[in-house]
């Protein structure tokens, strides 16, 4: 298990690497990239604040349950922070396992988590040069969660 | 008790200010500690009365407790991915 | 779009380098590999035999259906065959598109269709020396199918 | 009519034949080609009476009428992935 929070461009080919093994007929590698639009205005660029320590702890946390989950420990997830320009990676996530089916739903267990309450924040910069922070969601303390 | 307070993305750039010492009676909570933010005046009473909150780097509720030396967040609505 | 049917060893990065463009937020890479296991017997090798033309056709039928269905046209899907060893790539589907829910909805229907219907056959070698054809699926023809 | 038999994996094996040439009646269909092949004798006969077939490259009925030159295969239930 591998989990990074980083100023520094994510290089799909080393989050891949980070799982595999000779038990696994699935390899999952998922990238998150940032698109020149959304909600049909143009982006410029996009830059990502993060509460990196917290993030850590969050992605740990995350990967855990989702290797409990999947019955693997071959994940790794690696979130971008900084500016990005259009087309960088954001967010790798990268499950291996025996089954095709438990990887595909690992990893989008793991993506919707990350959105739900990874403490990560987004800056849309338009091309008309403005800028704002977007909305996001409301995450409650793990005592309160389902 | 002395605690550290941690602001982010928005609020972040609301205040101007990315962290500082917070200086609060016995008996504080996290709630405390946002109502002693908002009480500096403009612009810090524009920060929300019940945002996301976390202490030590874990999710916490306002009525959590807090101990000298606690590191207290404001975060945003989260936006990753 | 692209398609193959190889006796030459995947290479997951470019079958990747195939999708991607400006106006996607997501990209998703998935490999099927050869493991060392199935049903509690352990695996030396695979072999894979095709009907080639036929399953070059399949594909392009297959990933045009998932263009549509995804409104997506960068797909990139991969069989091998011929002989592997553990850890080799027998199978690599890549999709990219605006969000995550049709790329991974598309991925995962591709690679079900390619199992369901593509003419493609897998002999397992084991440890004792033994192989055998494995069980398939048994296609009907696309006037018969729902 | 002449048309030609492909064989794959452990239809392949059985017969240790791949590819062939195949006179047909006029009015052949893809069953009647099945039933050529199966009429060989040991180990043709072994052949399912039943298996799936494509012609010219696409899956099809048994009742499906053959020109000439047509390529008909007798396809194994099949595996890829």
């Amino acid at each position: 298990m591998f989990v990074d929070v980083t100023p520094d461009p994510i290089v799909p080919e080393e989050v891949h690497a980070c799982v595999g093994d000779p038990a696994d007929g699935a390899v999952l590698l998922f990238l998150g990239t940032v698109r020149d639009h959304n909600d049909g205005r143009p982006v410029e660029r996009l830059h990502y604040d993060a509460y990196r320590d917290m993030a850590l702890r969050e992605l740990r946390a995350i990967v855990a349950e989702a290797a409990t989950r999947a019955g693997t420990d071959r994940i790794a997830v690696v979130h971008r922070t900084g500016t990005l320009e259009i087309g960088e990676v954001s967010l790798a996530v990268a499950v291996s396992s025996a089954h095709r089916a438990e990887t595909f739903d690992a990893a989008r267990w793991i993506i919707e988590e990350v959105k739900r309450r990874v403490p990560v924040w987004k800056r849309e910069h338009y091309t008309d040069g403005r800028g704002e922070w977007l909305p996001g969601e409301t995450p409650e303390p793990a005592e309160e969660r389902a | 008790m002395q605690v550290r307070f941690l602001l982010f993305a928005s609020y972040r750039d609301l205040t101007g200010v990315e962290d500082g010492g917070l200086e609060l009676p016995p008996g504080a909570t996290a709630g405390t500690a946002v109502a002693a933010l908002r009480a500096r005046g403009a612009p810090w009473s524009a920060l929300p009365d019940r945002p996301v909150v976390a202490v030590n780097e874990e999710y916490a509720r306002l009525d959590r407790p807090l101990a000298d030396g606690d590191e207290i967040a404001l975060l945003p609505p989260v936006a990753g991915g």
